[in-house]
This record gives structure tokens, C-alpha cells and sequence, in this order.
């Protein structure tokens, strides 16, 4: 491809519909940030190119959610968690797929694309989940 | 002895009763606390003498009303001075304290209102959970399911996980300001409750029970401030603010590189114990950010209370409890008291104002000098964190 | 020659374009505002020099996002340090610009940025209407069906019986104004327009039609403002604020003396002209609020332009048209280079910034060596008025 | 009746559904209220009392609205404008029963009760409008 995509967050989940987790990498001083930023801040570059990461890691922390936002209720209760992805970066999401007595601070877990979305209008944008 | 220099100081505080207060707009409650604090101090001129206003206000949605800053002003007779709102979710009058101390200490404005409300109750909870969520991360935090208390409910966890902080000790929080809140007219809630009325409740986000969430409340405060020269010309018994400290941290919880502790706090408290020339340990007394139990045991460590990963032994040995080595949250803290989320900010300062003028009644801490309060927003993107000292 | 002290000094200026940002956050249009005030002022260290940021964001519903003054701090690099978030409807930035003289006057943030934001074009004109509807009194206006531009027909009407202002007076602010956007590359709208197509538009509220609105727009502004003795060490060119004015009225449009004028705009302008030592012939370009065209010929009036009702008759003579006595709005205004309400304050703030130093490129306004800027809230229960000076 | 209703938008709403407009007058410096308020911004006082006023005045100016917020659209174009009681006060609200033409600014408007009510949640108020 001759454009590079925008580096933000609507394009981090454009990427995760096709199967890819990205991030970015800032050219001047190397940090990755994921999500992506249009500003380095660490040190205020605007440049920065694309780079596949695994979505293997570790689990951080977690919750159970029993009371749930309106638009979540149906799944209640469900976990949510903070995972520490390989290349060191953290992200939140839902954790399916295991009982809740065998959730542990430490587990390893994989990012999972696209499997637990719920309709809604704004923004139109895939959800993602964690699996054992 | 505490002999800092005050930056400003309050001359004058005024609160609604916490509670529920129906058919009252937002508007009618903040001018009822503006009634108590003119009525409170008779030689102020609120006319003459008040040249601006900052006032906290969290959400628009609930009358669908934003533009609070001139509502309010005009509401509490004071059409014409400059009036502005300031938003930082639950930390939004915090910041209104703050912004008003650079207004007065500017020159500008010898004279500040500063305040805050929020009138949630005539709203259902759903639409109540869904307001507030407004405060954390839209794109990785709510836009994943992930609620108000569940933020703090993963806090929860890596802190018992990395210290063996137990759920028995985080409800002792509540146990604790519910005692308070009983001694507090103005408190939403005034009964006492339980360890077992905590461990009995229902989750809301695991670790964190229905007794561990602060209230759905209505409610109004408000402090004036004025240059500390010029205090005395107002009231015998004013109360100086020495320090003050706000921060910001990343609006995503993930993006922090620790999960137990608050930067925001940590970095805000830096600052206002320096400016103060206090140390921790000579703090007499608290109003912490409880919305959720667990929370005010992270901000024991956060500032300077205990060391870290002992948050838990503090309160389970009863030292911040009134009585003890360091109250905190005499008033009912968010927990007892209630959480009208714009409100609370000045709502601490207000408990800070009667407890050093020994208006505090039957939650008064005996010969308290230095006092500190500590209100953050959403999962602590913002922290403000201000210092008191008794009129010497 | 006036020689007014400084207040404060703009050492850099940044603003994305103005117009549809399809795919771009609030957070993400406001770093690519600060990208460019950062950029344009190579000896800042953003880091270590910026202590606090004021930021204007109107509404949490577009994004369901509030809590923004951290956001923002965090999305343009400068988590850690105090920001806050002011709300006062379509002058929620004009209100952080103002916070932030506080700040810098009061002694406590040597350098701070000030700004605002607002991301509007993904959401439908309905939705749009409702959020903005939210600054106007609920009660009695939002209640009763009166809409945003119904606010300003009432006043249009009133002014229009009073002084025989004409509906083509209004249109020429329009003409004006798309005139001054087709020269500003960051202007939503770049092209002109004929009174024709004004006076064709379908009404919205009689008498403003549709291309008396102005636009939904989605775009960010800041600017970074310091200590006069600190500006030259960062830049060759400050510009300096010599004046600052900020008022109140009531909420309500029906609870005003008159509906012809905006209190809170005569106020504003006369603290801020008595601070900056001015008087109103000796402005030479102007950025005022024209949220729709009428208010820019009240606005007129209300700062001294011209006399009571004459603002029809100074639009008309060409007066405030590039070339003209006291060009008004060269940016294009809101109605042109569009409203994105948040960003519009900084935004006027930074046109300044760009005619005092001499890089308005094809709407420069030569020799100017003192500008003004109004904006308002709602329907006027706020404005905020600033003057600027060259660096001489 | 021995206790005085609530000084309050809402209870000045719940008197227009009994057929009444009410203000409040402050007991300590006289000023007129409407809509009532908690704390009288002219002398600060708290203490008021209720004074009914006349419906009657003369319209200040007006508006056809054309572009309705959504739950006003199936009235639109209609006519809003802000009417000078007799006593002096102002009050907003929609015009009614008059051809657009027939609106001038100085003619005489009275204030009808709770004719043009539109469904909705929060705040459960009647809606007066004003006729010639
Ligand atoms: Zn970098
Ligand atoms: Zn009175």
C-alpha cells in the first residue's frame, strides 16, 4: 500500500476486524503505543509506522461485572480484565470462555477478534475479547 | 507547630443536606447552599464583595442542562461576576477549589465562591450508572463493558493480590463511615451498619459489594475564599488553606504503570505538603475520596498515611476512626455521607471548615490543627488535593 | 501608541483544520492542535515547561466522553500535570483562556497551554441541536420548544423593531464573513457567498435562515500562554494579552432588562478595556462571536464599534470587512471557518495570534497593532472578552 | 393551609395545573419572583410569599420556529415568543391560536393553561402557552 493508515484508534480496530492486532511505533524514539496517537508523548514526534504485535500475555488484573450498563446486560455477569501483552503493552477487555473460579492474576491469556460484539450506533467498531 | 503561610482563606462555607431531594432543580440546591454560607458570615456584602465563581458540576444529562457556571451564579444572586463551571467527573469541584485559589491569588478576584453540585436522584440508576461512566476512557474502558466500580474492583484486586489487603478490611471502611455519618446531620445516610451488613451484600464488581459503593445523593456545598489579609475584616474564626496540589494521569486505567496507587494523588499531595511545609504525620484529620470502600485504603498509602500495601491494618486497627491517631472522613466521607459527584469536592472542604472552627458537634476531632481533603475523578485522572490550618 | 503592561504573553498558537474529521476522536483533533503549537516553537519543551492546561470542551455526549480536561492532557503528552476542563456552552475555551491568566497571575504555573475542542460531525443534526440546546435554560426555554437560533431571533426581532436593523444587514454579515473564510485554508467553509443565497435560505427561525447559522464543525485551538519576562526567552514574537474581562447574566434570555444588547458582553469589554488601558476606536481587527450573523451586529455595538443600533448600518458601510475601519472576523468566523463550540474562544485567540505576528498570509490586516476577542455561551449568561497587543 | 408550598419551579408548574399563576414577592425587599426562587437575588433573603398575578400582557417579541428539537417536531413552524405581564415580570412560551402575520410586538397575549402539553419523561410539567 502506498498511504499509510491514520494512525488512530479507529484504525487500531479497522485492523482488529481484519485479524491483525497493530501498534504504533514512534520513528524517533521508539516507544509503541497502543493504542495508537496522532503525538509521541514521550517526545512529541508526529511520525510513526505500523507494527503487528501478539496478542499473547498475561493477566494483570480482573473483575467480575454483576451490575452491567444497559447496553451489557444480557451478558451479566461477565469478567473484565487488564492483560500485559508480550511486547509489554496493557489492555483492558472482557475475559470469556473459562469459569470464573479458574480466572488468576498471572494466567495466560490470548486476544480473541471480534467474537463478543453488541449492537450499537456509535462508534461501529469490532470488540475484541480475552481467552484462555 | 504549623505556622505555613496561607494561600487564601475561607471565610465563610455553606452545604444542603446530602439526601434526596425531590423537586428541587439543580439550581434551587446550590443557591440553598450558597443561603448558608451569606447567612453564615452577615458582614459579607455577596454582591459587593464576591468578584467570581467556580463551581463543580459533573453532569448535564441529568435536566439536560449544561452552562451551570452562569445558572448558578444567577441562582445564587450573583448575575454579572464571571462564573465557571469546571468538570473533572467526581474530582470536579476539587478542581473548582483549585482554579478559584489562582483566581484570588492572581489579583483578579480578591473574593471567590467556589462550589459544586449534582441532583441525580430523580433519575433511575440506569440512567444514573450510565452518566457517570462518562468519566472513565470511552474507547477501552466503557466501550468494553467495563463499569464505574469495576475500575476500582481491578484496583481492588492487584492490591489484595500484591499486599493481602482482604475484603473484610476494605468494608471496614464502610463500617467505619457509616459511624460517622451517623454523627452528621447532613449526612444522606445516619445509621450505623455492620461488618456482616458489608460481607452480606451483593457484588457489584468483585471484590466490591453493594456496601462498598458510595450513594446516589443530591446535594450542594460551597466555601468563600478571600485573600488571607483580608479575612479577619470578615470573621473572627477564618480557615486557611497552606497548600494545594491537582494532577492529571492517563484517562485509561491500563495505560498506568501501577495499578495499587495513584499517580495523581501522589504527585498533587507532593505538591501540597511541599507548598505547606507539612509532613503526613502532621495531618490531624482527612476527607478522602471514598466512592468505593477500597479506594480510601489506597489513598492512606497514595498520601503518606501508612506506608504502601498497609492501608488495610490502618483502618482495621481502628486509626482512622474518629478517636484515633488520624480520623478520616469524619463527615460520613462519600460513603455515609453521599456522593452528589460535583458537590463533593467543596463538601470536604466544608466538613474541613467546621472542624477547625470547632463546629463539628458530636464528630468533632479534639485540637485538630492541620487538616487535608482529597477528591479525585473518574479512576483518578484527576486528583486535587488541598491543606488546612486552624486561625492561629 | 498603547503600551497597556501584559498580562500574559502567547508564545505559540496551534489549531487543526476546521471541517469534517471523519475517523478522528476529541482527544486525537485536540493533539494535532497541540502537534502544531508545539512544533511552531522549537526551544518549548512541552514536559518540563507547561504546569497546567485549561481546556474548553462543551459536550460529553458526542463521544460519551467527559472528564476531558485529563483526556486531553494525557492524549497530548502531558499526563501529570493540572487539567481541567471548563464548560460554559459555545464559550467554554474564551472561559479557559481566562482560567489561564488566573493561573499564570497567581504565581503557581509559570507556562500554561489553554485550548478547546469539539468533535460534532458524526453525530446527526438532530442530535447535534439537542446537545446544544443543553446551554439555553430548561426550564422556560428548552421546555417551551425555543431552540438555540430561536434565542437569537428573539433578539434579532427585538433589535430589528427597535432600531430598523433589516434582515439584509444580517445577510451581510454573512457575505462578509464567508469572504474572510475563503482566505484562511483552515476555514471549514472557503468560499463565498452572495447575499442572494443568504436571503434564498430557508428559515430556521424567523428572521435567521439557515446561512445565518453557523456550522457544525469539528476542529481544536490552543495556545500557550507565559510570563511576559519568560515569553522572549521561547520566541522573538510574542503577542501579549493586555486585557481580561469575564461576565455573567441570568440563565434565562426572558429574565433580561434589555434584549437588544448582552450585558455580559458590555461588562466583559469594559474590564477588559479599563485593564488594557483602550478605548474602543483604538481597536484595530476584532474575532467576535457570530454563532449566528445577527449576534455579530449586537456584538458590534456592545464593544463600542459603533453606537446602539447602528451595528446594521457599520456592516452595511463595509467597515468591518478586510480593508474596512475595524476588520471583524477575518478568520472567517464561526459562520465560515466554522463552530466547533469548544474550540471556538482559543480558536478566535489564535487568528489573533496569527495577524499580531504577521503570518495571516492572505487575510493579514496591516499595521494592526491591537485586536480583540469576544465570546460568548448560550444564548450571552457568559462572555469573555480579551485584548491583544503586538510585541513592540 | 398552614405549610406554605415550596418556593420552586416545579411547585410554580403544579399551580398552573390548578389553573393559577403564581409568584413569589420577597418578604424583605419586595422584588417579585417568577418563576419563584430559593434565595432572592436582589436582597438575599429566604422568606417569601405567594402572590397570584394576571395572565395578561403584551408580547415583547417573538420567533416562528421552523427547525424543532425532535420532540417539538410535529408542531413545527409554531410561534415562541416573550410575553411582559402586567406586573412587569417576563415569561417565555409558545403562542398560539394567531396567524403568523397577526404577531406584532406590543400586542396583547394572555397565558392559557396547559393546552399544548407534549409527552415526556423528566420533568412531569404542564406546558402553558399564550393566545391572544
Ligand atoms: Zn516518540
Ligand atoms: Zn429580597
Amino acid at each position: 500500500m502506498s498511504t499509510v493508515e491514520p494512525f488512530t484508534i479507529e484504525q487500531f480496530y479497522k485492523f482488529l476486524q481484519q485479524g491483525k492486532l497493530m501498534a504504533s511505533k514512534c520513528q524517533k524514539c521508539g516507544k509503541i503505543h497502543l493504542p495508537p496517537r496522532p503525538l509521541c508523548d514521550n517526545c512529541y514526534s508526529q511520525q510513526f509506522s505500523w507494527i503487528q504485535v501478539s496478542g499473547k500475555g498475561k493477566l494483570v488484573t480482573y473483575t467480575i461485572i454483576n451490575v452491567a450498563p444497559a447496553q451489557f446486560q444480557a451478558l451479566a455477569p461477565y469478567a473484565v480484565g487488564i492483560v500485559e501483552l508480550e511486547n509489554g503493552q496493557k489492555i483492558p477487555g472482557m475475559i470469556q470462555d473459562i469459569a470464573r473460579e479458574q480466572l488468576k492474576i498471572g494466567m495466560a491469556l490470548t486476544l480473541d477478534f471480534g467474537t463478543c460484539s453488541a449492537p450499537q450506533q456509535w462508534p461501529a467498531w469490532p470488540r475484541y475479547c480475552f481467552k484462555p | 507547630m504549623v505556622n505555613a503561610k496561607p494561600l487564601v482563606s475561607i471565610i465563610s462555607a455553606g452545604m444542603s443536606k446530602f439526601g434526596k431531594h425531590d423537586g428541587l432543580l439543580t439550581r434551587e440546591l446550590f443557591a440553598i447552599a450558597a443561603a448558608e454560607a451569606f447567612s453564615r458570615c452577615p458582614k459579607l456584602q455577596p454582591k459587593q464583595d464576591i468578584k467570581a465563581m467556580f463551581i463543580g458540576h459533573m453532569g448535564e444529562a441529568y435536566e439536560h442542562q449544561g452552562h451551570t457556571g452562569s445558572t448558578l451564579a444567577d441562582w445564587a444572586g450573583l448575575a454579572g461576576i464571571p462564573a465557571t463551571r469546571t468538570e473533572a467527573a467526581c474530582g470536579s469541584s476539587g478542581v473548582a477549589l483549585r482554579s478559584g485559589i489562582y483566581a484570588v491569588l492572581s489579583g483578579l478576584a480578591d473574593m471567590v465562591i467556589v462550589g459544586g453540585v449534582e441532583k441525580m436522584t430523580h433519575r433511575t440508576t440506569a440512567e444514573v450508572t450510565e452518566y457517570l461512566a462518562m468519566a472513565s476512557d470511552y474507547p477501552f474502558e466503557q466501550f468494553h463493558g467495563i463499569t464505574f466500580p469495576g475500575l476500582f474492583a481491578l484496583m481492588a484486586n492487584a492490591h489484595m493480590h500484591a499486599y493481602g489487603t482482604t475484603e473484610e478490611q476494605i468494608g471496614m471502611v464502610a463500617v467505619k463511615n457509616h459511624y460517622h455519618g451517623s454523627l452528621n446531620p447532613k449526612a444522606h445516610m445516619q445509621k450505623e451498619i455492620t461488618l456482616q451488613n458489608v460481607m452480606g451484600s451483593k457484588y457489584v464488581a468483585w471484590p466490591l459489594k453493594l456496601y462498598d459503593c458510595s450513594l446516589i445523593t443530591d446535594g450542594a456545598s460551597c466555601i468563600i475564599i478571600t485573600k488571607p489579609e483580608l479575612a479577619k475584616k470578615y470573621t473572627d474564626q477564618p480557615v486557611h488553606i497552606v497548600g494545594t496540589g491537582q494532577a492529571s494521569d492517563t484517562i485509561g486505567l491500563y495505560e498506568r504503570k501501577t495499578l495499587t496507587s495513584l499517580q495523581s494523588t501522589k504527585l498533587a499531595a507532593k505538591t501540597a505538603y511541599e507548598m505547606a511545609g507539612v509532613t503526613p504525620d502532621q495531618i490531624n484529620l482527612a476527607e478522602v475520596h471514598d466512592c468505593f470502600t477500597f479506594a480510601e485504603i489506597m489513598h492512606y498509602e497514595d498520601l503518606g498515611f501508612c506506608k504502601e500495601g498497609e492501608g488495610g491494618k490502618l483502618v482495621e486497627r481502628g486509626e482512622t476512626r474518629l478517636g484515633g491517631h488520624i480520623p478520616v472522613n469524619t463527615s460520613g466521607g462519600l460513603k455515609s455521607k453521599g456522593h452528589p459527584v460535583g458537590a463533593t469536592g467543596t463538601a470536604q472542604a466544608y466538613e474541613m471548615y467546621l472542624q477547625l472552627t470547632d463546629q463539628a458537634e458530636k464528630r468533632q476531632v479534639k485540637d485538630a490543627q492541620i487538616g487535608l481533603t482529597q477528591n479525585i475523578g473518574g479512576s483518578g485522572a484527576t486528583a486535587a488535593v488541598h491543606i488546612y490550618r486552624r486561625d492561629q
